[in-house]
């Protein structure tokens, strides 16, 4: 039973161009700066960084504007639970089905194009003054605004087909933003292989989509259109024991994406890229594609229940959404395991949003897909500005290490404060962040769903809390606390640019503004019904638009989490700030050296699928050239036809000569000579004989198999 | 359940490739060992029809068991055991009496040189 | 007659966890296998504690209580020894010897049942002979492993020790026949069961029982190359036989398989002639009933088995301090010439006793 | 798709046929014998796929045991030298050439005469054969085992004299051929001087 | 009338080119630019006055012309163009004018190149607008001729060998063919008792021959066309050709040559046994011979793109990877055919166009980047940041190796996406479990699967090839290379804005396409 059977589709223009703007706003930018950047090799000169930083930016703050237009549009015009509006034009048309371009406007889609359009048009803002004196910045801003207007495409998407086209031109930019140094050896192959991971992923969500059009086509209304999707399995036309498998495909598509466990390896070497890029790509927006495609096609693992939780079916479709959960568990887990051991700024951050992504599948997986889009806000949020602080405290120190850093906070206050806000958010600590609310949602939704062995979930998805609180502080202490460790006379950290600090601040505000009111909104609800059932209580408002419904917050579902975060904060500052003895001995114990780098070197996944994949393909490569030069062309051609054709040749005159004269008094001979050699056939040897004996078998058996073919036909 | 035919093309490969081994090997041990994996291609192929030819569409069926692939499988199995012993005791007296047991320098019974 | 017991802790696997029969057999032999392992560390340890005394002086003390982590203290320095294979070794071979001893010492235990409704890994319905048949490949194992390791000392010892192990499969074999034609089947739990409601077949047959329960343990000791019988790995003069060239966790590997068939042999042992998991050795019809079900709870018959096994391991390590080793000759001779005739008269009896020809009227 | 048993069956084939393409092409006579070990292993286990656990432990025991044993003895104590095939494919091509062309014409005339006759409709309707059948209880297996043994005494009674016979006559007539009552001198030249070797020394 | 001029002038043309040449090399090249500038702009004239209505029915011939040659036997002069052949046509036209204009480098007996250019364009136009057998026959050997030249006179180091493998591979398959032409025709006669070659009454006359004898032909035809548009037992002559090819003619060559074989394919045995139906009511390629037929070319297509793309793995020579890469496209449209559905058809004839945009512009950069190395080599361990000294060529490189790739936006995608989803939605492929005896123990689900496994290794051997070639350090082999000149850059260029154009607006041709498709799939 699917809520949508209430959906009413809306055909309202003016809202559909508006969205169209969006996507091609950044579009239009991103070509026509790549344009100036082709004018700019041509003629060797170089465009003022204002122009072009601002053209960047300006294509940006028109998607951000019409984007607001429609989220206020559409949540007062419509009401969201029940409207949807949705524009297609066709893109390839045969007669049976055709792959149509499409918008769809709904609660999930608009939210997330407006987190989108602002923390994107903060971090455009932020590069401008960061890439400051780099020399290919229009081509840096080509490409973000190219990548920003793919997001907006693949978030708006109507159906499968478009979403697909969107998906791999994300992974195209994202391999152009990470390969921005070229020249750089490591970013060039960086980028390499985040796309080739992002291939694989792209390879199974094609099949994905394949196998959707085959089952909706065997119910001769070929779509993969969501909407009609949703309606097709409410009317019962294809039932979701068919869809499971394909959901599971998809799934596969958002691994490669969004860094899940097996392909997670692409993500710490995408910090080849520019911050912004990091930033904006590989923490907030592009990671999310595949966890926003979970809660596009949440239909194929999950039957939406009305009431407390989403019923999840026993059979086939469980196995999906079992393997979503387990799998975002262990990539929590493994990713905040890998981040205790990272010593790069940024690689710290990088396997951080790995885990909050395992976090997020988690969720999906349970069926709680509001919970998972809950999480996902408030992380875009907290990590971007997290991001943007590490590129500032890059910026002035010069080096991504975190042993020369430390005692920035006298030097960086701005950055120090607005560092602050985004950890606490990361770590969620209690009652006061954004981050408490959304992960205590998530812990809740894992503990009672019906997942199997979801208490073990639960109790993992607590102690991977517990190391992020951990490596959260950790990071804090070791850039902003305690001694200076940079060398005095080079390093001068200085306070971060006034551009970057603007942006810095905005995001700041906009994670104390969603924890104000994700805090009303909980501890309000607790206190009225009113409040919980209103605007403020978000996760129950997001809930009620898509028609899933979890548990309602209650404080003491809150008590482990926060127990959980007070003792990673406590281990850390003891640990790294005060320094205690005993604490430092427990980190420098020989068992957990050698646990140290089996975690470091992640678990082994990477030399894993570089064994999987590198290996064999070339061995199967060269073994396939070798076959190719040696056998085909060697035997086949040089031997078979080429020497064949000649023996042939002289063959045929030697019997030509022959003929003539031999045929008179060549018989006499001809049957002493037989005789003659008849007599060598008997050579004494074994193995001749047992030759001889084979070959008469073989012949033998040809002839019983025409006789066989001749009599019997195959029935 | 397995298909026969699985069966059936595996114990062909393994009877080819013991072929292949006794027809291509010089040295007499290894022979022997090919002529193992043939008899062990033909126990396969037993093992595959055990109890296939006894139902009722084979009025004359003559066993009233549906276990004798198995009997034979039993018999080659021993007859296998008497025939290495018999083979590997040939073998050490010629090795004894040649010197080596390479059967292509080994061809005594042979048609002498006219 | 099949017997009632199928799959390992078949009520509370089956009947109350409602899992699949394959996942109960996979438990089962889970637990199995650790409760062996746990066994391979206290056994030779017990046996070293045993000689140490015997020879009036006190055994290891120094790791754990009593000494008692010194096994597990020296399976970790070998496996962190350096593992070294000898220049000009075949490669493949070295390492096959070593997976073939290995797997089949572990294999052998699946038909052995811990218990008449509690633990069977595996109720074969060939029981014994699947033993029988994973304990043959063990001489082609030690040739090949004596071969590959490329030094004269295994070459030697690897005849040696294949010649010993044939020789004396026949006479262990031919022993048991008579136990397995009056039980009339294979599987151990038959035998066992058989052995609980008529008797321990050590103390039937007026002797002929116990006559071929010695035999059987002898052979048994030969084939595990134990103190009497260790010729091919007679320190003086082959230094290990077939094991010289094995260093690091090959040797541990060779070490555990070594006690391992030392616990096989004594359980066969058990099992065939004194009753396997049965703690009472009187019939179960005419001994009292509290005790019946005293010895039919599988948690007794699980303590039981492992008691006696360890009771013959003492005899095992009294057997070490005390005997002296046999020339190769001797040890051929007595095991063709004494121990193969005598076990067949005993098969005789065994065969003429009124259980197997009861029906012929005249007994 | 394909059922666990068959993929578990068509893991042990491909198991199989590269024990044989191994003991077909491994330089040494051990190395072929031992690897001829794995294969009868390996179809032995396939026994056990066909649900006769009997065989299985005849398989392991006569051949895996015993038949192995012999063949390892006899390779060590005969002296050969090791012929290898040539490295790259086309040599080894060349060198089989004649071979190989009989080897696959008798294959693939076996294989087809047998699936097609396999596949014939008459013959499907007659399988009942269980091979890989899960489902088998404890029961059924150790009725499978004893029924085999009725089998193998009641109907073929004449087997087991026969085998008795016939392992016998091996057994003395072998031990005749390898005892060793002869004199070094009756040996052949070559083999004198391995036994003692003349003084003067060969060129 | 309209055709013959496109078939006429470049023909009537090429020896005056060849006398000019003699006099002023120079104006040989102005002239045949010209030309064939004159015959592009006239073909597109056509497709825009005719080819853009969706209304109007393309599965039957227009402009047709038809002149009686030699009637005793029934060979007729007849040329017609319908959905299938009009997009090629116009492609044919476009990938000349890139070659020729790409061909200003050649230096040596400029009279002789242009004028084969010329002959080539005919042979190849003749083929695609050939309604009448015999003719199409003359049309396809005429082919070979200008091209054996072209790579024998002007191509690499080893082009001897690869110039007389090239005419040997496929002149014997085209005799096969042509003994599968004459047993149409003979067929036909027979059934019928009329003599004609034209496509149109054999079409009408095959209808009551037996299924066993269509099968027999098909495999016969089959052979001729698969060797030209290389499937993987027959693919090793590409490679050589290409290597050896100067780079016009290696563009003509990937974009137009291996074009013919599929549009043979497609016209001979998709078209003509179309309304073939048996007694029972089914087409010839539902029945149980077109079943096996399907699955044989489906496994042909899967294991010609599987096993090329890993042998691209291997390449050290850049055009080598390409040419490699090329036989596995082809492997998609094979594919495509075997899937027998609209979007596997429409997808096949799809990536044909789109393939004959991409790959003569991956063909000219490789060319550009030879001629600009010290040692001309094209070895990519050798060459190596290419984007400092050449960006834009370095720029449209990476370009069209990710539209070679499938980047969707772009022409290969559409092509590449719609092949697979026939390959998925076709109920024969994926639904039967009876095995075949190719693989016994497998279902034929492992088609599909395997093909697609191959975009990986695609994508892979590009991405490296450009991770090599353009990006990481400058090598010494680009000292003296400098921004590539104006008719070097400018064709490919254009090739690029059609791939975007195919790519962002593909229902103008598929609209076309489609509407042929739906003329030859039974409903």
């Amino acid at each position: 039973m699917v809520v949508e059977e209430g959906i009413q589709v809306i055909e309202d223009k003016f809202l559909i161009n508006s969205a169209i703007l969006v996507i091609l706003i950044p579009f239009l930018t991103g070509i026509f700066l790549l344009f100036l950047r082709g004018l700019e090799i041509r003629n060797k000169t170089k465009f003022s960084e204002r122009l072009t930083g601002s053209i960047g930016v300006a294509g940006l703050l028109g998607s951000l504007i019409n984007a607001t237009i429609i989220i206020f549009t559409y949540f007062n015009k419509y009401d969201a639970k029940t409207q949807r509006v949705i524009g297609d034009t066709p893109f390839v048309s045969s007669a049976h089905g055709t792959f149509k371009w499409g918008i769809s406007l709904d609660p999930l889609s608009v939210i997330m194009m407006f987190l989108l359009a602002f923390i994107a048009s903060v971090i455009h803002f932020y590069a401008t003054e960061y890439m400051h004196g780099d020399t290919a910045y229009t081509r840096f801003f080509g490409t973000l605004n190219f990548f920003t207007g793919a997001m907006f495409g693949f978030v708006l998407a109507s159906n499968l087909f478009m979403a697909f086209v969107f998906w791999e031109l994300l992974g195209v930019s994202s391999y152009m933003l990470i390969g921005y140094y070229w020249p750089k050896a490591s970013a060039a192959s960086a980028a390499k292989k985040a796309f080739l991971y992002n291939k694989i992923g792209d390879v199974s969500f094609l099949v994905g989509i394949a196998y959707i059009w085959q089952i909706t086509l065997k119910a001769h209304h070929p779509t993969l259109d969501y909407h009609e999707l949703t309606n097709l399995i409410s009317n019962g036309t294809i039932s979701i024991n068919q869809l499971w498998f394909p959901g599971l495909l998809l799934f596969g598509g958002a691994i490669g994406k969004s860094a899940q466990l097996p392909l997670f390896g692409w993500l710490p070497e995408a910090m080849e890229g520019p911050t912004p890029v990091s930033a904006l790509l590989h923490s907030s927006t592009m990671v999310k594609a595949g966890l926003f495609l979970l809660s596009r096609i949440y239909f194929t693992f999950v039957t939406v229940g009305g009431h407390y939780e989403a019923f999840i079916p026993e059979g086939d479709a469980a196995l999906t959404a079992t393997l979503i959960t387990w799998l975002g568990v262990l990539t929590a887990l493994c990713g905040a395991l890998i981040a205790l051991t990272a010593t790069d700024i940024k690689k710290v951050l990088a396997f951080s949003t790995i885990s909050q992504l395992g976090y997020i599948g988690m969720a999906m997986g349970t069926g709680q897909i509001h919970v998972g889009f809950y999480h996902l806000v408030s992380h875009a949020t907290f990590k971007s500005l997290l991001f943007l602080c590490a590129g500032a405290v890059i910026h002035s120190v010069h080096s991504q290490e975190m042993k020369d850093m430390g005692g920035l906070k006298k030097y960086m206050p701005y950055t120090y404060w607005t560092m602050l806000i985004g950890l606490l958010g990361l770590v969620g600590f209690p009652f006061i962040t954004n981050g408490f609310y959304s992960k205590d949602a998530l812990l809740v939704a894992i503990k009672n769903s019906d997942i199997p062995l979801a208490g073990l979930a639960f109790t993992i998805a607590l102690i991977t809390a517990g190391i992020t609180a951990f490596y959260s502080s950790k990071l804090f202490i070791l850039t902003f606390l305690g001694t200076p460790r940079y060398d005095k006379d080079h390093v001068h950290p200085h306070k971060t640019g006034i551009r970057m600090r603007i942006a810095l601040i905005i995001l700041a505000i906009a994670v104390v503004i969603e924890s104000v009111w994700w805090a009303v909104g909980s501890i309000g609800g607790l206190a009225s019904e009113k409040i919980n059932k209103s605007f403020w209580n978000f996760e129950y408002r997001l809930g009620d638009l898509i028609g899933i419904h979890g548990a309602p917050f209650a404080l003491i579902d809150t008590i482990p989490s926060i127990l959980a975060v007070i003792l990673g904060i406590s281990l850390a500052f003891g640990m790294y700030f005060y320094q205690i003895p005993f604490l430092i001995s427990l980190k420098e114990g020989g068992f957990i050296i050698k646990l140290e780098n089996i975690i470091a070197n992640r678990f082994g996944f990477d030399k894993l699928i570089y064994v999987l994949a590198m290996g064999p393909g070339m061995w199967v490569g060269s073994k396939f050239r070798r076959f190719d030069e040696e056998v085909i062309d060697g035997f086949i051609i040089n031997t078979v036809i080429k020497d064949g054709s000649l023996k042939l040749a002289d063959y045929s005159n030697k019997l030509d000569q022959d003929g003539i004269d031999g045929v008179v008094n060549g018989l006499g001979d001809i049957t002493s000579e037989l005789g003659y050699n008849l007599r060598k056939v008997q050579t004494g040897q074994t193995s001749q004989y047992a030759r001889w004996m084979m070959f008469g078998l073989a012949l033998l058996l040809s002839i019983m198999t025409l006789l066989y073919f001749q009599t019997f036909t195959i029935k | 359940m397995i298909p026969v035919e699985w069966f059936l093309t595996l114990s062909v490969v393994m009877f080819v490739g013991g072929l292949f081994g006794v027809l291509t090997q010089k040295n007499a041990m290894r022979i022997l060992i090919s002529v193992e994996i043939m008899l062990n291609a033909a126990n396969l192929a037993f093992m595959a029809f055990n109890g296939v030819f006894y139902n009722a569409d084979f009025p004359n069926s003559f066993s009233a068991s549906d276990f004798e692939g198995w009997v034979f499988v039993f018999i080659i199995i021993g007859v296998a055991a008497a025939e290495a012993a018999i083979g590997l005791a040939i073998f050490l007296s010629v090795y004894r009496n040649f010197g080596e047991i390479q059967i292509t320098n080994i061809f005594t019974l042979k048609e002498q040189e006219v | 007659m099949a017997s009632d017991p199928g799959l390992p802790f078949e009520e509370l696997f089956i009947g109350r966890l409602k899992l699949e029969p394959w996942m109960a057999i996979a438990i089962g032999s889970i637990i199995a296998g650790s409760y062996i392992m746990i066994n391979q560390i206290i056994a030779p340890w017990i046996e070293r504690k045993v000689m140490a005394r015997m020879q009036g002086r006190r055994g290891p003390v120094h790791v754990g209580k009593w000494g008692f982590l010194q096994i597990p203290a020296d399976l970790l320095k070998m496996i962190g020894k350096e593992d070294t294979r000898p220049e000009g070794a075949d490669k493949f071979g070295f390492s096959l010897a070593i997976f073939l001893t290995g797997t089949t010492a572990i294999l052998s235990f699946a038909p052995l049942p811990w218990g008449s409704k509690g633990l069977i890994p595996g109720n074969f319905s060939i029981g014994i002979l699947y033993v029988f048949a994973v304990f043959s490949i063990f001489p082609p194992a030690m040739l090949v492993g004596g071969w590959a390791s490329n030094s004269k000392y295994s070459l030697i010892g690897g005849f040696r020790s294949a010649g010993q192990l044939i020789a004396y499969e026949i006479p262990m074999f031919v022993s048991i026949l008579g136990v397995i034609a009056v039980v009339g089947s294979f599987s151990l739990v038959e035998i066992t069961n058989y052995q609980m409601n008529n008797g321990w077949f050590i103390g039937k047959y007026y002797g002929a029982g116990l006559i071929a329960g010695l035999i059987f343990f002898i052979s048994g000791v030969a084939e595990t190359e134990r103190v009497p019988f260790d010729i091919p790995e007679a320190e003086a003069e082959l230094v290990m036989g077939p094991r010289t060239e094995f260093s690091g966790w090959r040797y541990a590997l060779l070490m555990m398989t070594e006690y391992l068939h030392l616990f096989i042999n004594s359980l066969l042992f058990l099992y065939l002639f004194v009753g396997g998991y049965d703690i009472w050795p009187v019939r179960v019809n005419n001994s009292p009933s509290f005790i019946n079900d005293f010895r039919m709870n599988p948690f007794v018959q699980f303590l039981a088995i492992t008691l006696k096994v360890y009771v013959l391991v003492f005899v095992a390590a009294w057997m070490r301090s005390a005997l002296a080793r046999l020339r190769i000759d001797q040890l051929l001779s007595l095991g063709w010439k004494y121990m193969l005739p005598v076990s067949i008269l005993t098969l005789v009896v065994f065969l003429g006793s009124k259980d197997v020809f009861g029906f012929l009227i005249f007994w | 798709m394909i059922s666990f048993v068959e993929a578990l069956f068509l893991v042990i084939s491909f198991f199989i046929v590269f024990c044989i393409i191994m003991t077909l092409l491994v330089p040494k006579t051990m190395q072929a014998a031992y690897w001829l070990i794995l294969m009868l292993t390996g179809v032995a286990v396939l026994f056990l796929l066909a649900n006769s656990e009997i065989i299985f432990a005849f398989q392991i025991s006569i051949y895996a045991g015993g038949i192995s044993v012999l063949l390892l003895f006899a390779a060590l104590l005969t002296q050969h030298e090791e012929y290898e095939f040539p490295r790259s494919i086309l040599g080894f091509i060349k060198v089989t050439a004649s071979q190989l062309a009989i080897f696959l014409i008798i294959g693939i005339n076996l294989l087809i005469l047998i699936l097609t006759s396999v596949m014939s409709s008459d013959f499907r309707k007659g399988t009942s054969s269980q091979l890989g059948d899960t489902t088998l209880t404890v029961e059924e297996s150790f009725f499978m085992t004893e029924n085999f043994s009725v089998t193998l005494w009641r109907d073929f009674g004449m087997v087991i004299p026969f085998l008795a016979f016939l392992l016998l006559t091996a057994l003395l007539g072998s031990v005749k051929l390898v005892i060793r009552e002869w004199e070094i001198e009756d040996l052949s030249d070559v083999m004198k001087n391995r036994y003692n070797p003349t003084q003067e020394v060969q060129q | 009338m309209e055709l013959l001029y496109l078939l006429l002038i470049p023909i009537s043309l090429a020896l005056p080119t060849y006398l000019v040449g003699r006099w002023k090399p120079e104006f040989a090249k102005y002239l045949a630019t010209l030309t064939i500038l004159v015959t592009t702009i006239y073909n597109f004239i056509l497709w825009f006055a005719d080819f853009t209505n969706p209304s109007t029915n393309y599965g039957s011939f227009m402009y047709n012309y038809t002149k009686s040659w030699v009637p005793s036997v029934g060979i007729y002069f007849s040329v017609g163009v319908d959905g299938l052949s009009m997009p090629l046509l116009v492609l044919t036209q476009l990938v000349f004018l890139v070659s020729v204009v790409s061909s200003y480098y050649i230096k040596d007996q400029q009279g002789t190149y242009y004028a084969l250019l010329l002959v080539l364009l005919t042979g190849v136009t003749g083929t695609f607008i050939a309604l009448d057998l015999f003719l199409f026959y003359i049309f396809w050997e005429l082919v070979l001729v200008p091209m054996f030249f072209m790579i024998h006179i002007w191509g690499g180091p080893n082009r001897k060998y690869a110039a007389i493998k090239f005419f040997i591979f496929t002149h014997l398959a085209s005799l096969v063919m042509l003994i599968g032409l004459f047993y149409i025709y003979l067929e036909a006669y027979r059934n019928s008792g009329q003599m004609s070659f034209l496509l149109v009454d054999l079409k009408v006359n095959l209808n009551g021959v037996s299924f066993k004898t269509l099968a027999l032909i098909f495999w016969l035809v089959f052979i001729g066309f698969v060797t030209k548009f290389p499937q993987v037992p027959v693919h090793t002559w590409l490679p050589d050709a290409h290597v050896q090819a100067p780079s016009p003619g290696s563009a003509i060559l990937a974009g137009l040559l291996l074009k013919m074989g599929g549009y043979g394919l497609i016209r001979i045995p998709f078209w003509l046994f179309a309304d073939v139906v048996d007694e029972s009511g089914q087409h010839f390629f539902d029945s149980k011979e077109g079943h096996t037929i399907r699955i044989i070319i489906g496994f042909i297509g899967m294991v010609s793109m599987v096993y090329p793309a890993f042998i691209a793995l291997q390449q050290d020579d850049l055009k080598r990877m390409i040419a490699y890469s090329s036989i596995s496209h082809m492997g998609v449209v094979l594919l495509g055919l075997a899937a027998y559905n609209e979007w596997g058809i429409n997808g096949a004839m799809y990536m044909m166009i789109a393939h004959g945009v991409i790959s003569p512009g991956l063909f000219l950069l490789s060319g550009i980047i030879e001629h600009n190395t010290k040692s001309h080599t094209r070895d990519m361990s050798k060459v190596g940041g290419l984007a400092h000294k050449m960006p834009f060529t370095a720029a449209l490189f990476v370009f069209m190796a990710f539209a070679s790739a499938g980047l969707p936006g772009l022409a290969g995608f559409v092509s590449e996406f719609n092949v697979f989803i026939g390959l998925f939605a076709n109920k024969e492929l994926m639904a039967s479990n009876d095995k075949f005896f190719i693989f016994p123990f497998l279902p034929y689900v492992i088609i599909p699967v395997l093909a697609v496994l191959s975009i990986i290794v695609t994508a892979g051997y590009y991405l490296w090839a450009i991770q090599k070639v353009i990006f990481l350090e400058q090598t010494d082999e680009l000292e003296n290379s400098t921004p590539a000149k104006w008719w070097e850059i400018q064709p490919v260029f254009i090739l690029a804005i059609f791939t975007v154009i195919l790519g962002l607006f593909p229902n103008t041709v598929w609209m076309v396409l489609d509407s042929w498709t739906q003329t030859i799939l039974p409903h």
